[in-house]
């Protein structure tokens, strides 16, 4: 088992002609991923390596089968794209573009509520289910396959803590690169209950990092409704308030949004709090009853 | 991307939020000629991207042009919270019967826009949130329903406000904000405080206002507002040169790879004894130019005392990185050790590259030694 | 049983100082229905004979318990008065106003879709459940307490019918008026659902009119999905194309929307469908063994 | 509230959606005028709130103006299908290489907005879905998620519309579209024939717009665009009286409250063999002075040869419709008989007045009864 993408997954590429569309698509393709569909309007009947291209997702769906969509057209047009894959049936929408406006998620978030979808991002590196399907722009050599479910707000501290987790032999169940813009698809809430929803998953690391207030939130799901292991680490304990981190929703506004706030959350509500990526990987571990 | 008050209480009227008449100025000169035009007492208030400015001298109350002169020279170059005072407003002065407090902001964690409107105003509203939580009347407008007038009086009615008069004219203020904040693809429109007048006219005294840079490409007249007077002179470069870089105080410079990444880095540096320099994402790029940007960018500061490139390949290739790395240390002087920990995607070719240059690089095996190292490093400096 | 309202229904009337408001909720009241607030903006701490006034919906709800709303507010006025309810956590709303823009009603029923709400109306009679509520301007004396459930687009036409039946000796579970405008909240199949799962209603009159689709996409329901007996009346045999026939809603749109098209759908379903509203009672009248 | 073609280009101009030069005229001298100073080929088109015109020699094309001139004499005076033409439209004649149609509708079935969209253009809609509907490209809007781009690429590529530029200039055009019809509170915007030039530009040749009654109150500029000569005299006075009428072609005169109820007493009407000559509903006042509006109404169109009164009381009181009958009796001379069917609330003491007053009023127990009796009066009459 694995969560949101996996053997199942029929991925249509969104933007699939464009540059980077072309080369993650085909390196998700390389990887495993049953990628059957690209589309480009006004690209239709095209290939891309032998990957039929359309002009809609309608067609996608209809003709290829697709039920996961990798969004890889540009910030601006995200939106667009995330609405056409959703009222196309599509039931799992990845949007990797950074610079998506925010009201325009505001709105896609609030429209896709109640409808069946599983949006993640944007602005996120993907989903990789070890060995099964990767789709984004996670590389999946470093991974392997196993027990851990990986959920970040981040994408390269994301990969330095499934290097950790890796050379000291454990493997994932999924890693999950949520996004880290103010409003995203999927929080770390909605990525938790299908890491405890899936039996693969023994242990869970979460990683966060500095303003809104998710992790608090998630702190207090986990107390009161998990019961898979989780550990967490928070980036950005060093970061002055009122300035963006790189990520448009890392910011501390006020007093809010602060590492130590969302530490103190998460210890409060009984789960371990690694120091260094390098920590929190020795912690799994060493929970996991693998020799340090 | 914050605006000056100025800014956007322009923005404001724009969308027919009654705000006081004024005048920007930039030398006393220009703020007696603006408070003449004006006639009558007039404010003279400092036009800065951080607050405290009351507090700090920023300011004050003129009776008459000769006076707004005076004052306009006391409050230029004033420096407030590192903000140096380099523009200001000349406003008429109003009378203040009471001071309300009214906002839209983004809430990230309800996925909604959500007003606040409370009549202590006049303070921080996180004061208010403090001591007197009840006070507050907010409200979460779901997007997809939009504004409806219904919102704005359960608002007035929550607040207290029961004036017909001022229910009247914040009914329709609340209704203009937050088409200001939707059309300006605002993160925050702030008025603090909305005030009444003794005649009974409400009105926006100041403005806080914040759009989301990720729309600024759709609103080429707020864009143009940017001042980049107002930032850090290395951050001004970085922005010229599409680099994400954020000053901070310590000595250590840093340039990692992803936003979540760099934010990490900076904290062991701490943990290891240090102080960064800067936040510096390459981002997904990484080649030989982007490297070259971001490496010149810090080393635009002269606090920085060594540097740290902190590298997990994926994308990126650390090989292109360790490129990078050499060309730059080719083209120009850098006189601050360099500690390099490349791992992930091309991670031995690329440390293969810098040990087999000459250049003057630390590599080492991980983020942990290597923050140690540059610490070290920056502390015999 | 009943459906939609009934003995539990807590009612709050939006508009209950106004004219209309106050006498029809005055009226709704003298029936029995447990009439527990009105709201009215600016009248907050008032009362109309012993009935509070708040000013917020959210008030009556939290103060005096509301859970129906009847909203009395002019059309223009209406949609901000139904979203208000909506929000509030009103569950049943019934919005009796006519000429509301049917662009707003087209945003109000599609957000309230999903959120577990039942709103009949707008430019509807509303909602009586003979001996225990009466939502609306539907004279309750007409009726009595029965085993006929009545849905109707129409007002004076749902007495007409219900008065037949009454003198035939039959009464009523519940009368639902849905209304004659383009968009309402509720159709002809919400409203037969509600019936059919109502153990207490044995048998059903579905009123229509010209205009729309809704009794042919009711007779592909009714033959697929019920087992209550559905007797079916429809107005408009004669009326002339192109011409809008009193009602917003009520007018044939080239060839679609006839009376003709639905009685033959009707038909095909099964469905005894009667020439006049005395014939229509009689058929009901026989069938329940009633001799006529 | 349907629009004139002329009316609804104007709003499609205002709102983006490429029109061809036109101006209005009322006489052929007018006409003259107009097409000098439009120039060259001009179309003259007959503005009649009906479809048909083409068929009905309302539409000619004209060489130059004078030529303009005669083709609008030609014109004006036409009766295509009962609308006398009044006014004209001259505009420039447009070269056509491909006749398309767009439209979008209120669908009331879905709730949502209907988009159609086929290259099979210039004829009836209804025909194309008849014999080709495979042609039509269809899309419903969700009017939360509103317009976005991608619904108007799935109906491009859906119609099989392959031209890039042609694409391009459609792609706004349905955009715009949408925007007009959501701004205007339209019910239906059909551009039939949306025309490619030879030269490849699109452009909307034709206009039908369907503006929402209820929602007039707020477009004040569309609202008065009626045009109430182009209603048949009795519905005139009816909408200045503020009386829901609408003229049939019988003979039996029918007064009721309540729609349903009223197009109910239509078809017994027919049942019982007869005509109506109207619909007519008082609503749900009834009062005296609406009885006498109404009935005044009625007794205006000569084809009447008698009258049916089918009142059901609820809200409004029998006894109430009776005083109302028996004033309008006193104030005016009204020569058809006239028949009475009350039920509901108050009926008998309706009845009671009624049967008690000298007026020639033939009371019935039933509506079919009531009914059949009216049949009967105008059939002797």
């Amino acid at each position: 088992m694995a969560i949101i993408v996996d053997s199942d997954t029929r991925l249509v590429v969104q933007g699939l002609t464009g540059r980077e569309g072309r080369f993650h698509g085909l390196r998700n393709k390389a990887y495993g991923t049953n990628l059957v569909a690209g589309v480009t309007p006004g690209k239709g009947g095209q290939d891309v390596e032998g990957v039929p291209v359309f002009n809609t997702v309608l067609e996608a769906v209809e003709e290829a089968g697709a039920n996961t969509s990798l969004v890889f057209v540009p910030g601006p047009y995200s939106a667009d794209a995330i609405y056409e894959a959703v009222d196309s049936g599509i039931g799992t929408v990845i949007a990797i573009a950074e610079h998506v406006p925010a009201h325009e998620m505001l709105r896609v978030y609030n429209y896709i509520q109640g409808r069946g979808v599983t949006l993640i991002g944007p602005n996120c590196p993907g989903v990789l289910s070890p060995e099964k399907a990767n789709v984004g722009i996670i590389p999946g050599e470093i991974f392997s396959e196993g027990k851990i479910g990986l959920v970040s707000r981040s994408g390269t501290l994301t990969y330095q803590i499934g290097h950790e987790l890796t050379q000291l032999g454990l493997g994932n169940s999924t890693i999950v690169g949520i996004g880290g813009d103010p409003v995203v698809g999927s929080s770390f809430i909605d990525i938790l209950q299908k890491f405890e929803d899936d039996p693969e998953t023994e242990r869970i690391v979460m990683v966060g990092e500095i303003g809104g207030d998710e992790e608090e939130k998630a702190a207090r799901f986990i107390g009161a409704e998990m019961s898979t292991p989780v550990f967490a680490y928070i980036a950005g304990f060093t970061a002055p308030p009122g300035k963006t981190m790189g990520h448009a929703g890392a910011i501390i506004s006020g007093s809010s949004g602060t590492a130590e706030a969302k530490k103190e959350a998460l210890e409060a509500a009984g789960i371990t709090v690694g120091t260094t990526p390098t920590e929190v990987a020795q912690l799994v571990a060493e929970a996991a009853g693998v020799t340090v | 991307m914050d605006l000056y008050e100025y800014q956007g209480k322009e923005l404001f009227k724009r969308f027919g939020i009654p705000v006081s008449e004024g005048r920007l100025a930039t030398t006393p000169e220009e703020a007696r000629a603006a408070a003449e035009e004006i006639g009558g007492q007039v404010v003279v208030k400092a036009q800065v991207l951080t607050g405290g400015r009351g507090k700090a001298g920023g300011v004050k109350l003129a009776e008459d042009a000769a006076d707004a002169e005076q004052k306009a020279a006391d409050i230029l170059g004033l420096d407030i919270r590192g903000h140096v005072v380099k523009k200001i407003w000349i406003e008429q002065a109003s009378g203040i019967a009471k001071e309300y407090y009214l906002s839209i902001t983004f809430d990230r964690g309800e996925k909604k826009p959500l007003f606040m409107l409370t009549t202590e105003g006049g303070v921080e509203i996180e004061e208010v949130a403090d001591k007197n939580p009840d006070a507050i009347s907010r409200l979460h407008v779901d997007p997809l329903e939009g504004f409806q007038p219904w919102q704005a009086r359960r608002l007035i009615y929550g607040a207290g406000i029961d004036d017909p008069g001022e229910q009247k004219q914040i009914l329709s203020i609340i209704g203009r904000l937050y088409e200001a904040f939707v059309q300006c693809d605002a993160m925050l429109c702030e008025v603090n405080p909305l005030i009444v007048t003794p005649g009974g006219e409400v009105r926006a005294l100041d403005s806080k206002f914040t759009v989301d840079d990720n729309a600024l490409y759709r609103h080429e007249d707020i864009a143009a507002m940017r001042d980049l007077d107002a930032y850090p002179p290395e951050e001004r470069v970085a922005r010229e040169k599409g680099v994400t870089y954020v000053k901070l105080d310590g000595d250590v410079g840093i340039l990692g790879n992803g936003a979540g990444l760099v934010m990490s880095t900076l904290d062991v540096i701490a943990l290891a004894g240090g102080r960064a320099a800067n936040f510096c994402d390459l981002g997904g790029g990484g080649g030989a130019e982007g490297v070259v940007d971001a490496l010149e960018v810090i080393a635009s500061d002269p606090q920085v005392k060594s540097i740290l490139f902190n590298i997990f390949g994926g994308i990126t290739r650390c090989d292109e990185v360790a490129r990078g790395i050499l060309t730059a240390l080719d083209r120009m002087q850098i006189d601050r050790p360099i500690v390099v920990r490349l791992d992930g995607t091309n991670a031995e070719e690329g440390r293969r590259l810098l040990e087999e240059s000459d250049a003057p690089i630390d590599v080492e095996p991980t983020m942990l030694d290597a923050a140690k190292r540059a610490v070290e490093l920056a502390a015999a400096a």
